[in-house]
């Protein structure tokens, strides 16, 4: 146990506790928001467009007079947690499909990687969110879903290349030779040593996911406003952008920063599953 | 080809399940105006709409043996001549940012990953706001900077071959739109796969030969890691080919994305049909060349 | 000076416009957007047309009578040609003029056409024609963009219409980028050309197509966005010409539900702060509206009318304790994503009645589910779109009653069916004016739809432009008439 | 004679690893120094400090370690010298042989790739000229078939070949000091002679120096000037070889020396100390079996050629049983099939015809519950260490897994009782278990490898080259411990070798491959005494003995029977 927080301590420098800390921070403001902010949904037509710094709305208002930080709360609230769920999804899916490919044989390869995979990703995004809302109505399950299924590709693309690689190594030989489940040499010896991109798309796919629920959710394929959103913020402020920058700036900021927290911590991450990075300088 | 099939009956079928009628929206000029029933029917009789599904699948799936992909129902010509114009436009956005997008990214991931530290930090940060800065805010703010400020290049619009410079001049922004992302992706992906490469023993052997850091750097690590990037570039260039679509908008850019967007809001099934088979056998085509450059990149991921 | 049109000064006349999509191919009668009216007032001719002071004035006609409220008797210009040079009789009108007048045909202007009793020719150049019913407003329904002559061989339904006997021709287009228009060589008045040739280029996005224009790109742009309206006001060199033209309206299904009930519709009309859905969904570029839109000056826009409800969430709460909702109810309401101005009305519209009880949820999707699901009649209350077709009051019998499936909302009220009626069909203004009050009170206590603003229509355009005037109200997408005859000053 | 300047001085060098805050120091206060055109043998325990002191030179070490004291190379501080200057000196003036060959070479390019970069690592040359190296010096280094491996990856070739490649790499430039870290450990008797003739000559011819690393007290006697002996991270005795085979100065190099097996001396291994291990957690019956536990019979094992080039035929009609509790050696030339043989058996590698049973079982039956049988009742050491251990895995998670995997046990309390007795019975030290492979030296790899194989207990054991990294000391507890636990257990053993005299201690039987097929089988005693087949004779002629005198009497012996035209059929060797 404590040899495990010692690596976990060799691994993470200071610039991912402090990445990580911010998470947190910002979740639990997220959470605390509802009892110390204003209602985001409230409208307040006497106010619309209200400057930073107003009282009462220290970011000002959108154009229905809505408080821009409590909104902005309430989205990162949505957002992290279908931005979670997406990339968790995903991952999963995607990971198992591409391990699965590149591990079994042609006929897997086949099943998987050509049937599922490409023809999913060269399947129009939009066509299948329309599908998916068209079945099951708009919502974040429904969001999650939708986005979890399409970024799974990636992730299967990625595990499906890397996995060709390390089938080959003699430490899957050797699993193999002295009987592991083939469940535990996918998961527990080919999947660590994959990781390291997957990892990456993981922080990458939280961005992603962010922007493509900003897009579907204007195409009214996402969030059902008014459901506060960053996305939906995002989508509302682009087409203020030249009269109301801050519109837009305001949850772009909080996106970019957010984004950047993850990247950073997801490379404290890499450095903790590698056992050979987790004492190198950088 | 069999894939293709795949697709083709999958997109024939989803886009049909959307709920949205092309009859009706044609009768009233795109759903603005008022149609009769006997209006609707009319067209969807025009359209062969009337027929069983079962019918208008096959009769599809013969014509499209033949090359002939149908008819639009809002162009009211055939479905290949609309896609064929617009596709070299597409493919030339996205050649030109994955050029770009490619060539900015390995660089930066490079620098990120050799300098490590604080250089890598802020190659890590500017990374987290390329990715995250939506597409449609990064173009705006160029049309605004470049073209509306400082007139260097124009706002968007379209220009054909026959005038070279102006041809190349439409394109830069859009590219560079396109490839802001694009290259964030590519140095993310690059640093992390140099980082853990760079680890390696045979790192170490080529180190001892007295190969120059940066030979050491381009043909042990990067080389390796290039595998990695090769899956996200190639993933890219598939993801552009059919996301170009707030890009085009911004620079009102003729692409294939502006036309399926349209054509979907339209429901116009032969050109969505068409696109998503063009995209599908570009998507593919794509993948063969990235799992064939795999083989090249590395021995050991050939499947014999 | 800029206004001077420099008669010395040898400027190129060649206007660019950037358009908000691209044209689909014209189809004989059908309304297309305004994009399709721009393409009838450039290459298609009708018998009338609206001037750029919103009056109707003659076109592929050379006069007109209006004998009696029934009856109208037009003389065509003398040696008119398509622009292929065919020639384009009064025989030509009258075949489609009855195109125009079958409903299976989707013509635009089916509601007045389809009140044509008799057309008859009296040589090449003249005809006659008497309508089932008084109309007097059928020369608006002639004036229509959309109510241009179609070759003899190219009026059918599924026929593109290539030819027609507008100002221009097209010279040659790139599907998705644009189209270049040169002058009809056999237009009847070639003197009023002044534009040697016109480009089209097609801007979906708004923020673009407003880029286009300050960055000098484009000369002209149609439907700037409300938010950019301050850019472009701002911006030296650009008049910005906005006008208030279509409305935003909640249209309820009254087949059933807690909409079914007169007394919860009248409530919603005076619930929704219509400030509140202007500021909110157009950046407050829209007037806010309390009855019936009507043009400015006509006779039947009395103040009453125009003031059938007030912003009075105290009253609607007591009319809807008197509907038996005194806590409200749940409802859902249909709207669009695509088109932001829906969405973001029915969001107002959501705040607004939550006040009163209503709780509102949204069912957002693109245009072509709203479409299905309207007329599917599957919704409770729904945000609609649109301009009247002509100016005048007649039209709301077909937004009231309109028997074609997507606009119907399953209201009646044969009194104020039969008001609406002796409106149009009465002898003398007074009748009309009277019947119309009729009309407008029956819709103050059981209103077939809330009509909440009047957006505001810009189109936006250097100041070397001369002879554009963008006419108020829902004549305001008829201004493009005015394009083919633009001039160019240094 | 004079005293020469030295070539490289070593002087008080001390290197530690830092780990989070924490830092071990492994190497303490080490002198040596080598004069130009010497040898210098370094010998010591497994994980004494060897190969971290050789890399300190050219600083090769993860950029974790931290080195303090002198290095000097031809009169210049190397630890003051900046990358570009350590630059010219790698390849140029040090060239470097390292001790794992697999995980050392670049996956993704051919030999012949390699050797053109490391040839060009000092000035360009032309295509021609890089070719024509490229051929000398797979030539140079007794590589069969040399133009076809130009154009194989790292991952074709056998262990003794890839070696074989490593040192062509590190003798391309020239170097006046070449550090050799168990450069021979891979390669058969044969190989390892000429290599050693090779590197004799090339030393003679343009003065270099050589840095030996070995375990191999016979590769010691047979090339040394003066040796240096670590043992934990000190150098504990110094001296010339001569002195140290006759006359040992401490007790450690005493026990050291005693430890090394002779051949035709096989009882050296049953005097050594053992820790006695008892693995009590095996529960399955002994089965009674008349079937021989393996059974190889007309084997032919096939790779495909490149682009439609004819299949490379690796094995070739092998047949031969392997009997309850019987060890068999298998011996042979370097790229003879010895590996690929180990890895058919234990079913990693499917045939191209032949049968293979263990326990009357086809290895390849499609059985799951047999199958499952088959994993649990055979185990198998690798070649290669580092290569067949996950990175990602602990020493203690890697050793168990087989446990795991087969569910002996799933308790931890239990699995972290038998990780740990299971390192004590190699060697390695307790803490050892939450270590990475990373953080090892070659040897202790090699011995995770080992235990790992231990732990199930097996019927059979295919042990590839298992003491090949490991110091004679260690080496003979670890022979010992199989020696004890395959008398009690009575498991089989195919155990392959290239040091003929560990294959005389253990082995009742021996089979010599040579070029895919069997050149000869036999009892031990028999085949390694009296060889019959002329390639036996040359591998038996081959092996180094650890007494200076008498080695360099066999080597004279040995280029005379090479010079004899017994051998035909092996010109290679020359
Ligand atoms: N994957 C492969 N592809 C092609 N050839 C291979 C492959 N693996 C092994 N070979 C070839 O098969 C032959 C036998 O290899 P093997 O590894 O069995 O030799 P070995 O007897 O174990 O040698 P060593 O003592 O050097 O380890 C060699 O010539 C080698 O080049
Ligand atoms: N990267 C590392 N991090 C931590 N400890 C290390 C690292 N590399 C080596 N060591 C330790 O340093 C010690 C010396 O290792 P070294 O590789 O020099 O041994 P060696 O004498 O070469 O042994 P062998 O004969 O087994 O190769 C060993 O105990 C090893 O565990
Ligand atoms: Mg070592
Ligand atoms: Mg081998």
């Amino acid at each position: 146990m404590n040899r495990k927080l010692q690596r976990v301590r060799d691994a993470f420098r200071p610039i991912h506790l402090v990445a990580l800390g911010f998470i947190l921070l910002v979740v639990v403001l997220s959470l605390a928001a509802p009892v110390i902010l204003p209602d985001p949904l409230a409208q307040d037509g006497a106010n619309t467009f209200a400057p930073l710094g107003t009282p009462g709305h220290l970011l000002g208002t959108d154009g229905f007079g809505r408080d821009t930080l409590a909104r902005l709360m309430a989205g990162v609230r949505t957002e992290l947690a279908v931005a979670l769920a997406t990339t968790l999804l995903a991952l999963v899916i995607g990971t198992t499909l591409g391990i699965s490919g590149a591990y079994f044989g042609a006929v897997a390869e086949t099943l998987t990687m050509r049937i599922i995979v490409d023809v999913l990703l060269a399947f129009p995004p939009i066509i299948f969110a329309l599908l998916i809302v068209t079945i099951y109505g708009p919502g974040p399950a429904t969001l999650t879903f939708t986005m979890g299924v399409l970024f799974a590709m990636n992730f299967a693309r990625i595990a499906y290349g890397q996995t060709l690689t390390v089938r080959r190594a003699e430490y899957v030989d050797a699993a193999r030779a002295y009987g592991a489940p083939t469940l535990t040499i996918l998961v527990r010896t080919v999947l660590p040593n994959i990781s390291a991109p997957l990892i990456v798309q993981a922080s990458l796919t939280m961005a992603a996911a962010i922007l493509l629920e900003s897009g579907l959710s204007f195409l009214g394929l996402g969030l059902v406003p008014p459901a506060p959103s960053m996305g939906l913020m995002i989508a509302d402020g682009q087409r203020y952008m030249a009269s109301d920058p801050l519109g837009i700036l305001i949850p772009s900021i909080a996106v970019v920063v957010i984004i950047l927290a993850f990247s950073v911590l997801s490379d404290g991450l890499g450095r903790w599953l590698d056992p050979r990075r987790r004492n190198a300088h950088a | 080809m069999g894939l293709l099939l795949l697709g083709l009956t999958l997109i024939f079928f989803v886009i049909r399940t959307v709920p949205g009628d092309p009859a009706a929206l044609l009768a009233s000029g795109g759903g603005s105006g008022d149609a009769s029933p006997e209006a609707i029917a009319q067209i969807r009789e025009q359209l062969g709409l009337d027929q069983p599904l079962w019918a208008q699948y096959f009769g599809y799936l013969a014509g499209v043996v033949r090359g002939d992909f149908g008819t639009s129902f809002q162009f009211g010509t055939d479905v290949t001549p609309i896609i064929l114009e617009r596709l070299p436009k597409t493919l030339e956005l996205v050649l030109g940012a994955t050029l770009i997008g490619v060539t900015v990214g390995i660089i930066l991931g490079v620098i990120a990953a050799r300098r490590g530290g604080v250089v890598s930090t802020i190659i890590t940060a500017m990374g987290s706001f390329a990715i995250s800065i939506p597409v449609y805010v990064l173009g705006t703010v160029l049309v605004f900077a470049i073209a509306l400020q400082l007139r260097w290049l124009p706002a968007g619009g379209y220009v054909g071959w026959e005038d070279p410079a102006d041809h190349l001049r439409i394109l830069i922004l859009p590219c560079i739109t396109l490839a802001v992302p694009f290259a964030a992706i590519v140095a993310t992906i690059t640093r992390s796969g140099l980082v853990e490469t760079a680890q390696q023993d045979w790192v170490r052997t080529a180190r001892s030969w007295g190969m120059s850091p940066n030979s050491v750097y381009g043909r042990h690590v990067l080389r390796n890691s290039l595998t990695a990037v090769l899956t996200i570039v190639g993933l890219e260039i598939g993801l552009m080919f059919g996301s170009t679509i707030l890009v085009e908008q911004v620079y009102s850019y003729p692409g294939l994305s502006q036309l399926m967007i349209r054509s979907v809001e339209q429901r116009d099934y032969p050109i969505v049909q068409g696109v998503a088979i063009m995209a599908a056998a570009f998507f593919i085509l794509v993948n063969i060349l990235v799992d064939v450059l795999y083989g090249v990149l590395d021995p050991r991921a050939r499947r014999r | 000076g800029a206004g001077d049109a420099g008669s010395g000064e040898d400027v190129p006349q060649v206007l660019t416009y950037g358009i908000s999509g691209e044209p689909q191919p014209i189809k004989a009668g059908l309304n297309q957007n305004s994009i399709g009216y721009l393409m009838d007032a450039l290459l298609m001719q009708g018998l009338l047309r609206w001037n750029e002071e919103g009056e109707i004035e003659t076109a592929l006609a050379e006069s007109y009578e209006q004998v009696n409220n029934s009856t109208y008797t037009f003389t065509l210009r003398p040696d008119l040609t398509f622009s292929d040079g065919t020639p384009l009789t009064a025989e030509d009108v009258k075949r489609t003029f009855e195109f125009l007048a079958n409903p299976a045909n989707a013509a635009y202007t089916v509601a007045g056409m389809s009140r044509i009793d008799t057309i008859t020719t009296d040589g090449d150049s003249s005809l006659t024609v008497t309508l089932k019913e008084n109309d007097p407003d059928f020369l608006s329904y002639v004036a229509n963009p959309t109510a241009f002559i179609v070759k003899e061989d190219e009026l059918s339904a599924d026929a593109t219409v290539t030819v027609g006997a507008g100002p221009f021709v097209i010279e040659d287009q790139t599907q998705g980028v644009g189209m270049e228009l040169v002058p009809n060589e056999n237009y009847y008045d070639p003197e009023s050309v002044t534009l040697e040739r016109i480009e089209l280029e097609y801007y979906t996005d708004a923020t673009a197509r407003t880029n286009a224009l300050l960055s000098g790109d484009v000369d002209m742009i149609d439907y700037p966005a409300a938010q950019d309206f301050e850019r472009l006001e701002s911006a030296p060199g650009i008049v910005l010409d906005a006008q208030p033209a279509p409305l935003i309206a909640l249209t309820f299904n009254a087949a059933e539900g807690p909409f079914a009930n007169p007394l919860v519709r009248e409530a919603v009309a005076y619930a929704v702060d219509r400030d509140h859905v202007a500021s909110a969904a157009d950046a407050g570029q829209a007037d806010p509206v309390y009855g019936p839109v009507l043009q400015e000056g006509s006779p039947f826009a009395t103040e009453r009318s125009q003031s059938l409800y007030s912003y009075d969430p105290e009253k609607a709460k007591e009319l809807l304790a008197e509907a038996g909702y005194p806590d409200g109810f749940d409802a859902t309401i249909l709207t669009m994503s695509q088109y932001p101005y829906h969405q973001d009305t029915a969001i107002a519209v959501q705040d607004d009645l939550k006040k009163v009880g209503i709780n509102l949820t949204l069912d957002s999707g693109d245009q072509p589910t709203w479409v299905q699901k309207a007329t599917a009649g599957d919704y409770e209350v729904k945000t609609t779109g649109g301009a009247g077709l002509i100016p005048d009051p007649s039209y709301l019998e077909s937004w009231y009653f309109a028997n074609a499936t997507y606009t119907s909302t399953n209201y009646e009220n044969e009194e104020l069916r039969q008001a609406l009626i002796d409106g149009r069909t009465a002898e003398t203004e007074e009748e009309r004016v009277a019947a119309y009050e009729r009309a407008f009170e029956i819709v103050a206590v059981d209103p077939p739809r809330v009509d909440l603003t009047q957006r505001y229509n810009g189109y936006a355009y250097k100041d070397t432009i001369q002879g554009f005037k963008n006419i108020p109200g829902f004549l305001s997408l008829f201004s493009q008439n005015a394009i083919p005859y633009l001039s160019v000053s240094g | 004679m004079h005293m020469p300047e030295p070539l490289l001085e070593v002087r008080d060098l001390s290197v530690a690893f830092r780990a989070g805050k924490r830092t071990a120091e492994v190497v303490h206060d080490v002198s040596f120094h080598i004069d130009p055109g010497e040898t210098l043998a370094v010998v010591g325990e497994s994980g004494s400090g060897k190969s971290v002191s050789a890399m300190s030179i050219v600083d090769l070490l993860p950029d974790n370690a931290r080195r303090t004291g002198t290095i000097r190379f031809a009169g210049e501080d190397l630890l003051a010298a900046d990358a570009a200057r350590m630059r010219q000196i790698r390849g140029a003036g040090i060239g470097v042989v390292f001790q794992e060959p697999m995980t050392a070479l670049n996956p993704v390019y051919t030999i012949g790739g390699l050797l053109a970069q490391a040839i060009d690592s000092h000035g360009r040359r032309s295509k021609e000229e890089i070719k024509s190296r490229s051929l000398d010096l797979l030539q140079l280094v007794q590589m069969p078939d040399p133009e076809r491996r130009l154009g194989q990856f790292p991952h074709q070739l056998s262990g003794g070949q890839r070696q074989r490649a490593m040192i062509a790499m590190a003798i391309a430039n020239d170097p006046e000091l070449v550090i050799a870290d168990e450069a021979t450990t891979a390669l058969d008797v044969t190989a390892q002679a000429v290599i050693l003739d090779l590197l004799l000559d090339v030393q003679e011819r343009l003065g270099t120096a050589i840095l030996l690393i070995t375990h191999d007290m016979g590769v010691v006697a047979d090339m040394a000037n003066r040796v240096v002996v670590m043992n934990g991270g000190h150098v504990v005795e110094e001296a010339p070889v001569e002195d140290l085979f006759s006359s040992p100065r401490e007790e450690y190099t005493r026990k050291l020396l005693a430890a090394v097996p002779h051949l035709g001396r096989s009882e050296t291994v049953e005097q050594l100390p053992t820790t006695p291990i008892e693995l009590r957690y095996r529960t399955q019956p002994q089965r009674v079996v008349e079937h021989p536990v393996l059974h190889i019979e007309n084997l032919v094992v096939e790779f495909p050629g490149r682009f439609g080039q004819a299949p490379f035929r690796a094995v070739d009609g092998v047949s031969f049983d392997v009997d309850r509790g019987e060890v068999v050696g298998l011996v042979g030339e370097s790229g003879s099939g010895k590996s690929t043989i180990g890895r058919v058996a234990i079913g990693l590698t499917k045939p191209a015809l032949g049968t293979v049973e263990i326990d009357g079982i086809d290895v390849s039956t499609k059985h799951r519950r047999e199958r499952k049988e088959l994993r649990r009742r055979a185990a198998i050491i690798f070649q290669d260490p580092s290569s067949s251990l996950n990175p990602r895995a602990t020493l203690a998670d890697t050793i168990s897994s087989p446990l795991r995997w087969n569910r002996v046990t799933r308790s931890r309390r239990e699995l972290d009782r038998i990780v740990a007795e299971l390192l004590d019975a190699v060697h390695l030290p307790k803490d050892a278990a939450h270590r990475y492979p990373h953080e090892l030296s070659g040897g202790q790899r090699q011995r995770v490898g080992i235990a790992r194989a231990m732990a199930l207990e097996p019927d059979l054991l295919i042990a590839d080259e298992p003491t090949s990294a490991l110091d004679v000391s260690v080496q003979a507890a670890v022979l010992k411990l199989l020696l004890e636990l395959q008398e009690r257990r009575q498991f089989s053993c195919v155990f392959i070798s290239h040091d003929l005299s560990v294959v005389e201690q253990l082995a009742q039987r021996v089979v010599v491959l040579k070029d895919g097929k069997i050149a000869e089988q036999g009892n031990t005693r028999q085949i390694l005494h009296h060889p019959r087949d002329g390639y036996t004779r040359q591998l038996v002629a081959a092996i180094p003995v650890p007494d200076p005198a008498e080695q360099r009497a066999r080597r004279q012996e040995r280029q005379l029977l090479l010079a004899s035209p017994v051998a035909p059929e092996s010109s290679s060797l020359v």
